[in-house]
């Protein structure tokens, strides 16, 4: 060994043991402050802090997890169960399972289902169009078509169609609420995704009477009360002259929307009804 | 993980440069050349994976409090002797590259890699991982060089693009030149890691 | 005289972050808010400083006797790491609102190419003490003035709906080059 | 009856629109023009149509085919950009390279942050500064002007009369030997000078500005701070020593002063909205533009001292708020 | 001449009307009285289906603090008592009146003769005010009585009459104060009576010389009233701005103008609280400007409340051609129709009548930062910033950024020439902030 | 993850070891190339020397402090068969575009110039560093001037040198310090040896 090598040794020696004693001085005084699970299960989390979970962001979520020790009630809709699973594990912990969710709009006051009355200038947010009037079709509950939901969506799940002027939910949203929220009209709603992606909901909320909201609306629920009496599974609930389909009860059996005078339950995702919609057998071309 | 995955994701969907931002100064700093990107970018991966191995072979050795300057001693360790080496065989780029080759050991590329990676993983996938990194992150070094070199000097690798011409666009030699290649170099990079997924 | 050269030369001149990419990791990551810039720029000029003075008591005391100046890089980044997480300890107790402004920031700049450049750079020019503790604080002044300009640039820009591609870090390098397309007129100052 | 217009409050809006106000900029820089044609001749007014043309050009393809938004290309603020970058190279600059500015003005400086009003740093002066480092050896050709002439003859570098003092002083001359070998204050004023196209006449550019501080398109607090603080601090310098500085008046005429302080330090865009951050604003560019000019190694300053100040503007916007109604008496 | 010192825009007066004499219109066939036509609780209904009414008799009663009476302004069968479309399109409960002839309460006095002196005490007069269902006609349609009574520890000391009308276009005050100048300065001497208060200064632009000259030259039978000229510059009749040019007083932020001593009627007001006062008569109808650059004839119309807007719009001329949009109110401040069915209410000051070029919106640029709208903001806000903030959903910067202070003028979304939405989103933000500031409280 | 609790005696021990072992096995490759490294700079001087004089086969140094004061300058002289054939002289500036530039600069006996190679400086790429060789053949107007007739200033300032466009600052710093080159040699030279026309001395 020569000179240089043992000063070398001897001079980083020392620096490395001045360091380690720092360090363990660190260590003593400075008392872990948080619980160091709250770094694991916010790693786990997907980070894009969207609120879905209805905590503000995902460390909080993370945090209130490790605080709680239990997963009821937390879910985090764009991880999806994979991630609560992930954390369930991390924490020795069960996780909810919990149907798959995704957004549904519920109007379908299409320019052509409810023509424009009036027209509107201004800022092309709903928010503000619904504080100033009813809308271009005259329906005060339905759909402004300025886009906020759209706006709102971190996810690029939402569009508008220039056609109808109505937003659009992709496949990929993730039920993370936004728009439910950003929505000045609460026609977005987060219901179970169905099996094969196959829902049915009536696609209006209008409580005026028949009369009155169909002078707006072509297709606006006039509340007679058809489904009601078709459904076998006391799967729709019927008040203020409009007509709800509950996801939990419903079948997905498509016996309710062929009775609507007005067409405005809809069906989504399902194959073309065969002439005579009594067979519920699968269809062959799936 | 598949090996294979994990080597090939640092080029493009997960480039420590354009994607993860890691590494910006050596990235802007270095980058005059084509030649002087590859090179740094070459000497980047040599530290990575040395310090990747030994990292995780040792990581069960390491109690944790010490980890991190641990860590940085072995980073620190390769660093000088890339510096040494490099000294005594390639002067030349060693004098280009200048300031940035001690200041590898400061690369939160190499000590997120070590800290994130090695100090979990088996040697052979942390190996691999380093190789991947640090590849991506001589890749974006050298398509950075080039442009800065193409646009800077008409040249790349030293080779004349237009016969004749002396300079170039001389901003992109100099510090704007660095930062705005990069700038859209990330557009790029956004736009072929979305291409790919 | 040669005081003031160092200083403008540091601050305008050579921008640590916009002549010399130096620090490019803080400046793009801890500038969206100008509060937290200027939080940051504070412990940068804290951290600056203090390892100037140490690494310069370092290198001239031991490693230029010891003729082994081959151990600069592991030596200066052992010493850096441990006297931050120790100012840090110190300043927990001495001073809980200090550590409240700075602390936050201390862990994040200790691996940080600026504190090191600096270190590094004084031995270059054969500073002496006083030369060196001066380049330091103008280099955190530099680092000050780069990072609280583009904090607010970044506010700024957080309320225009810039093209999506655009978003984040190509935008904001793109205006870091337009800065330091700008800091080139002060060529000459010095 | 066509369909009523609901709209929220107010229903009457003023006449006054971007275009209007763009094209009014336009229109007062036509005297400038004018003079820059008469002394440079062709290459002036190739220069310019270049550059108009260019940025237009790219402008369209941008927001067509990048942007995928409106094209709005007849607002008229990509003339302006144009028309100034012309008015700040030499005329004598290759085409191509005045093509490569319209890029950089338009493509980097504007429409990477989404166009119109959303760029943080003036376009033009972005494209100048560019090709100013980037070809140093063209954009320090001058070439000298002669009325009614239809070509460029004498193509010699740097021979403005900022260059001609800095060089001079630089060697150890005294300013009262060098500015014999600069054309005289009328001159200077009427734009017989050494200069970019569109820079040289002060006079023709302070018609200008009156004309859109009349038309109310400009403010009189950022031209007035600028020109001003300049004057106060080449004043100073020259009460020190007038044989190492120059007096203010002629920094005020020469260079790239007047078009800057009328032109581009008060594009709106990005220069401070209230009064007060305007007034600092513009103090902020005289000091620099000084600063530069007499102690930095470029013998004009004025387009950098009005980048970096435009970097100040968020932070000056944030500091300086106009007065409250009833914020006194909150206080008091 | 005296005016407010910040901001302020000028746009086009285009007052077509202002010659126009005020027209008694013809009782409509129905008419549609909402119960909540001014700011606070509606009123509650105290007829039902089927009732007779007389004109003037109480139909709706206010309910808590700040809320107003309601009478009906004619006479005939109630039809029912139901939601009806507004002005917007939503639906509103509403009385519907058949109307037959025109048979009033005994106890009003319907005569013309001016009665000059008032008996009354303070409390009397407040009371009378209140039960006859005055609100401010000034355009809040607050209800005047409650601003009748001072809070306790303040003292009001200037009465001040808003004669502004800084609204182009409208005529309605102006009308009032050439033919009702007696009764007006009647209404004043009581409101003086009722605040006790010693001076009274009416504020009128000076676009008005007839007005000013015709009140000033009544003033000598009236002490303590004067009249001051103002610069023409809108919105002088903002309350605020108001004081600020005759007294030089600023309200501070967030507060009401009794900080300053003063309290603020539009002349309107005054003239309803004369009728209530001295006549006994209830807030039945009020005067109305129906008027546009195409309108065959522009015209000050004295309108039953209930009335609908289509009706005034025929007797104006009728609607024309080129009719864009239709405006409640006055061009700054006024609400566009979505339905010219809906009827006339308190607060209805005029209906404008736009073609579509007029109204309609600049193609909407991105803002050039040209920072007009914040020189001209009469708050000293910047509306810009504000509408970003708020379309950025920043709530708790928009607070502090003082959104509260905006008074919704239009001056900002008037004055941009980018044509940038201001107020809409500066009124989205404002809501937000409200929210957010009663969940705080709470 | 198998992690270690960490108490005093094992953290210390543990950065202890990596700190040795660290620096033993970086001492081991100092050692190593501490060879290369040295030749590597050795060659480099040699390269330029050998580019500015003739041919040689044994090299002198010594320093001299310039007349203007500064740092001193190394004088190379180098022999061929015992007899002087040129003096490389390592001069320096420090008015440059940004920091010191530093040259060689080649003189034959009689105290002309016989060719100038730069050896290191910060000028602007594009712009100042057109001093190198490779990069422009400027330098080569330097070439055989006798600095004792021509005058080594740019052509701005009424010297004989063009300065490379754009770039004045850096042109008048090179020439400054080939002056400063040729003061030195002039007094520690040329005025001790007396100017001989005899033979050897090729240019
Ligand atoms: C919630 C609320 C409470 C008010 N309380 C009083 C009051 O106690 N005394 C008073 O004189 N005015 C009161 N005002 C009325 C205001 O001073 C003002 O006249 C009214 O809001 C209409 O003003 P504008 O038309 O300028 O908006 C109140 C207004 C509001 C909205
Ligand atoms: C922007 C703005 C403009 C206004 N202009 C007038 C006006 O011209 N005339 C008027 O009487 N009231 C105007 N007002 C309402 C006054 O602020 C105030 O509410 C009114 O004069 C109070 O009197 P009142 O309660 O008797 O209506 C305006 C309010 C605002 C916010
Ligand atoms: C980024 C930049 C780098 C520069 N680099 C140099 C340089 O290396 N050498 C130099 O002499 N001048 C340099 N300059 C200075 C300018 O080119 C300066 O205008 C020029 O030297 C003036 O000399 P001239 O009379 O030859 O035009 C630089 C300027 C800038 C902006
Ligand atoms: C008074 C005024 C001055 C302007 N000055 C410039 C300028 O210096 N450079 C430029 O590119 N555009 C200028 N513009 C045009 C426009 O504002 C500019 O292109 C915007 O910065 C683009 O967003 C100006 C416009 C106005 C109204
Ligand atoms: S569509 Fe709605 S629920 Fe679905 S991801 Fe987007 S915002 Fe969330
Ligand atoms: S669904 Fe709601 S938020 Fe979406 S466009 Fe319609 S009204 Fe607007
Ligand atoms: S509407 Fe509000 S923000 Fe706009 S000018 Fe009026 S007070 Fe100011
Ligand atoms: S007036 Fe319009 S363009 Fe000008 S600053 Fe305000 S919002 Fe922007
Ligand atoms: S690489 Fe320089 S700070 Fe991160």
């Amino acid at each position: 060994m020569n000179e240089i090598t043992l000063l070398s040794v001897i001079s980083l020696g020392a620096l490395g043991t001045i360091a380690a004693v720092i360090l363990y001085m660190v260590a003593q005084k400075f008392k872990v402050i948080e619980d160091p699970r709250i770094d694991i299960v916010a790693d786990k989390l997907p980070g894009a802090n969207c609120g879905g979970c209805g905590y503000a962001g995902c460390r909080a979520l993370a945090e209130e997890i490790v605080r709680k020790e239990s997963l009821d009630g937390m879910s985090c809709p764009p991880g999806g169960n994979d991630v609560m699973k992930d954390i369930a594990a991390v924490l020795g912990l069960e996780a909810t399972e919990q149907d798959p969710t995704i957004a549904v709009v519920r109007c379908n006051g299409s320019h052509e289902n409810s023509p424009p009355k009036v027209r509107y200038e201004g800022a092309m947010t709903c928010a503000f169009a619904h504080s100033l009037f009813a809308g271009t079709g005259g329906c005060p509950q339905g759909c402004l078509g300025c886009g906020d939901c759209v706006v709102s969506c971190d996810f690029d799940a939402i569009y508008m169609d220039e056609q109808t002027g109505l937003p659009v939910v992709k496949d990929n949203c993730v039920s993370c609420g936004a728009c439910v929220k950003a929505c000045p009209r609460n026609i977005i709603e987060i219901r179970k995704r169905g099996k094969k992606d196959r829902r049915i909901f009536v696609s209006c909320i209008n409580k005026e009477k028949g009369g009155v909201s169909r002078k707006n609306c072509k297709v606006a629920c006039i509340g007679c009360g058809k489904c009601v009496k078709e459904c076998n599974f006391e799967a729709i609930v019927f008040e203020n002259n409009l007509a709800y389909i509950d996801y939990n009860k419903c079948t997905l059996c498509r016996k309710c929307p062929p009775v609507c005078p007005t067409g405005a339950i809809h069906e989504l995702n399902f194959p073309p009804r065969k002439p005579r919609p009594e067979t519920k057998t699968e269809p062959a071309q799936a | 993980m598949n090996q294979w995955k994990n080597f090939s994701k640092g080029l493009i969907k997960d480039n420590p440069v354009y994607i993860l931002l890691l590494g910006l100064c050596p990235a802007l700093g270095v980058t005059t050349s084509a030649f002087n990107g590859l090179g740094m970018g070459l000497a980047t991966t040599f530290v990575l994976l040395g310090s990747n191995i030994v990292v995780s072979l040792i990581k069960n050795l390491i109690p944790d409090k010490v980890r991190i300057p641990s860590f940085i001693v072995i980073i620190a360790s390769f660093v000088t002797i890339v510096q040494l080496t490099m000294e005594a065989y390639m002067p030349d780029l060693f004098d280009a590259l200048g300031l940035f080759i001690p200041l590898i050991v400061v690369n939160c590329l190499v000590m997120g890699r070590a800290e994130a990676f090695a100090s979990k993983k088996d040697t052979f996938s942390s190996a691999i991982d380093a190789l991947g990194m640090g590849l991506g992150f001589a890749l974006a070094l050298t398509m950075l060089g080039s442009l800065r070199e193409i646009l800077g000097a008409y040249s790349i690798f030293g080779f004349k693009l237009i016969p004749g011409a002396t300079d170039g666009m001389l901003v992109f030699v100099l510090a704007p030149g660095a930062f705005i290649g990069m700038g859209y170099l990330i557009i790029l990079f956004n736009y072929l890691k979305k291409k790919t997924a | 005289m040669e005081y003031f050269a160092i200083v403008i030369g540091a601050i305008f001149v050579n921008n640590i972050v916009l002549a010399q990419f130096l620090g490019i990791c803080p400046y793009m990551g801890v500038s969206s808010k100008v509060s937290t810039s200027v939080g940051m720029a504070g412990a940068v000029l804290f951290v600056m400083t203090l390892a100037t003075i140490v690494t310069f008591l370092i290198y001239n005391y031991v490693l230029e006797p010891f003729n082994i100046t081959y151990l600069q890089t592991i030596s200066y980044i052992l010493v850096i790491s441990s006297l931050v997480q120790m100012v840090e300890i110190i300043l927990k107790k001495v001073s809980p609102e200090l550590y409240q402004a700075l602390g936050i920031f201390l862990p994040l700049i200790t691996t940080n190419c600026a504190i090191m450049g600096v270190a590094l750079l004084t031995v270059q020019n054969d500073f002496n003490l006083m030369q060196g503790v001066v380049f330091a604080i103008s280099h955190a002044a530099g680092f000050a003035l780069a990072i609280i300009l583009f904090a607010g640039i970044r506010e700024h820009m957080e309320l225009m709906d810039l093209p999506k591609a655009m978003r984040g870090a190509p935008a904001a390098l793109v205006v870091a080059g337009i800065l330091a397309l700008a800091f080139m007129g002060f060529a000459g100052l010095v | 009856m066509s369909l009523l217009t609901v709209s929220g409050s107010p229903h009457v809006y003023t006449e006054d629109s971007v275009s209007k106000i763009m094209y009014g900029v336009v229109l007062s820089l036509i005297p400038a023009a004018l003079v820059s044609f008469y002394f440079f001749g062709l290459a002036a007014i190739l220069v310019t149509l270049t550059a108009i043309v260019s940025c237009l050009f790219f402008e369209f393809i941008i927001q067509k085919y990048l942007l995928k938004g409106p094209v709005t290309i007849f607002d008229g603020s990509a003339v302006i950009t144009g028309l100034l970058l012309a008015f700040i190279v030499p005329a004598s600059l290759p085409l191509w390279m005045v093509v490569i500015g319209s890029l950089v003005s338009i493509g980097m400086a504007k429409m990477t942050f989404g166009g119109l009003g959303k760029n943080i740093f003036n376009p033009a002066l972005v494209g100048r500064v560019f090709l100013m480092i980037s070809f140093p050896v063209e954009m320090n050709m001058y070439p000298k002007p002669i009325p009614m002439s239809t070509q460029l003859t004498d193509i010699i570098s740097g021979p403005t009369p900022l260059a001609i003092v800095k060089e001079g002083v630089a060697q150890g001359e005294n300013v009262s030997d060098l500015l014999p070998q600069v054309p005289e204050y009328v001159n200077l004023l009427m734009g017989n000078m050494g200069g970019s196209v569109g820079e040289i006449s002060a006079l023709a550019i302070l018609l200008g500005g009156i004309y859109m501080l009349f038309r109310k398109i400009i403010t009189w607090e950022i031209p007035v701070a600028y020109l001003g603080s300049v004057v106060i601090f080449a004043g100073i310098l020259w009460q020190v020593n007038p044989e190492i500085y120059v007096d203010p008046l002629f920094h005020l005429v020469t260079g790239g002063l007047m078009l800057g302080a009328i032109y581009m330090a008060t594009d709106m865009v990005t220069s401070p909205m209230g009064r007060w951050g305007m007034i600092v604003y513009g103090i902020g560019c005289g000091f620099l533009t000084i600063i530069i000019r007499i102690f930095g190694a470029y013998p004009e300053g004025v387009a950098f001292a009005i980048l970096i100040m435009n970097a100040f503007v968020p932070l000056i916007n944030r500091g300086f708020k106009p007065k409250r109604f009833g914020e006194e008496v909150k206080n008091g | 001449m005296k005016t407010f010192t910040l901001g302020g825009v000028h746009p086009p007066e285009n007052k077509f009307s202002q010659n126009a004499p005020i027209r008694e219109l013809p009782l409509p066939e129905t008419v549609t009285i909402p119960i909540s036509q001014h700011l606070g609780v509606p009123a509650t209904p105290v007829v039902k289906k089927g009732d007779t009414v007389k004109t003037g008799q109480l139909i709706a009663k206010g309910e808590g603090f700040i809320s107003a009476n309601i009478h009906s302004s004619v006479s005939g069968t109630v039809q029912k008592v139901d939601e009806v479309i507004d002005t917007s399109g939503y639906r509103k409960k509403a009385i519907i009146i058949k109307v037959e002839g025109d048979e009033w309460e005994d106890d009003i006095d319907q005569s013309t003769d001016l009665i000059k002196d008032c008996a009354l005490t303070p409390e009397e007069i407040i009371k009378r005010v209140n039960e006859k269902g005055i609100v401010g006609l000034g355009g809040a349609t607050f209800p005047s009585y409650v601003k009748l009574m001072i809070p306790k520890g303040k003292k009001a000391e200037y009465l001040i009459i808003n004669g502004v009308e800084c609204e182009p276009y409208l005529t309605a005050d102006h009308r009032l104060m050439m033919e009702k100048a007696e009764e007006i300065l009647v209404g004043i001497s009581i409101q003086m009576k009722a605040l006790n208060v010693s001076k009274a200064i009416i504020g009128i632009e000076n676009n008005k010389p007839d007005a000013i000259e015709h009140l000033r030259k009544l003033l000598p039978g009236y002490p303590g009233i004067s009249v001051e000229p103002l610069k023409v510059k809108y919105p002088q009749g903002g309350e605020k701005q108001l004081i600020k040019a005759l007294i030089n007083r600023e309200v501070p932020s967030g507060k009401l103008p009794i900080e300053v001593g003063c309290v603020v009627h539009n002349v309107g007001t005054s003239y309803a609280v004369y009728q209530a006062v001295q006549k006994n008569r209830p807030l039945l109808n009020r005067v109305v400007t129906v008027t546009g650059k195409s309108l065959k004839s522009p015209s000050n119309f004295m309108v039953r409340i209930g009335t609908p807007i289509s009706q005034l719009i025929e007797e104006a001329g009728g609607l024309p051609e080129d009719t864009g949009k239709v405006v409640n109110g006055g061009p700054m401040m006024g609400k566009a129709l979505s339905n010219l069915e809906a009827p006339v209410t308190k607060g209805t000051s005029g209906v404008l009548i736009f073609s579509s070029q007029e109204t309609s919106r600049k193609t909407m640029l991105s803002c050039i930062r040209c920072g007009r709208c914040a020189s001209i903001c009469p708050m000293g806000l910047e509306p810009y910033l504000l509408a970003v903030l708020s379309d950025k959903k920043r709530d708790e910067d928009c607070e502090a950024e003082r959104i509260m202070d905006c008074m919704e003028c239009g001056s900002c979304l008037y004055i941009c020439p980018s044509g940038r939405p201001l107020l809409d989103h500066i009124r989205i933000g404002k809501g937000a902030v409200g929210k957010l500031i009663r969940s705080r409280s709470h | 993850m198998a992690k270690k609790e960490s108490n005093f005696l094992n953290m210390v021990l543990a950065l202890f070891i990596v700190t040795a072992a660290a620096s033993f096995i970086l001492a081991t490759v100092y050692n190593l190339t501490a060879e290369p490294i040295a030749q590597a700079r050795e060659s480099k001087r040699q390269l330029a020397i050998s580019q500015v004089v003739p041919e040689f086969d044994r090299l002198e140094s010594k320093n001299f402090l310039p007349p203007g004061g500064g740092d001193s300058l190394e004088f190379n002289y180098a022999f061929r068969n015992d007899e002087i054939v040129g003096v490389a002289i390592n001069t320096w500036t420090n008015r440059g575009y940004s920091g010191r530039i530093s040259a060689m600069v080649g003189f034959d006996t009689q105290g002309n110039i016989i060719d100038v190679v730069h050896l290191q400086h910060a000028e602007t790429p594009g712009l100042g560093d057109k001093i190198q060789k490779g990069k422009s053949d400027w330098s080569d107007q330097f070439k055989g001037l006798d600095p004792a007739t021509a005058d080594i200033r740019v052509a701005k300032d009424n010297g004989d040198i063009d300065a490379i466009t754009a770039a004045t600052i850096t042109s008048r710093a090179y020439c400054d310090a080939i002056q400063r080159a040729y003061d030195t040699f002039k007094e520690h030279f040329l005025s001790q040896q007396p100017k001989t026309e005899e033979g050897g001395l090729a240019l």
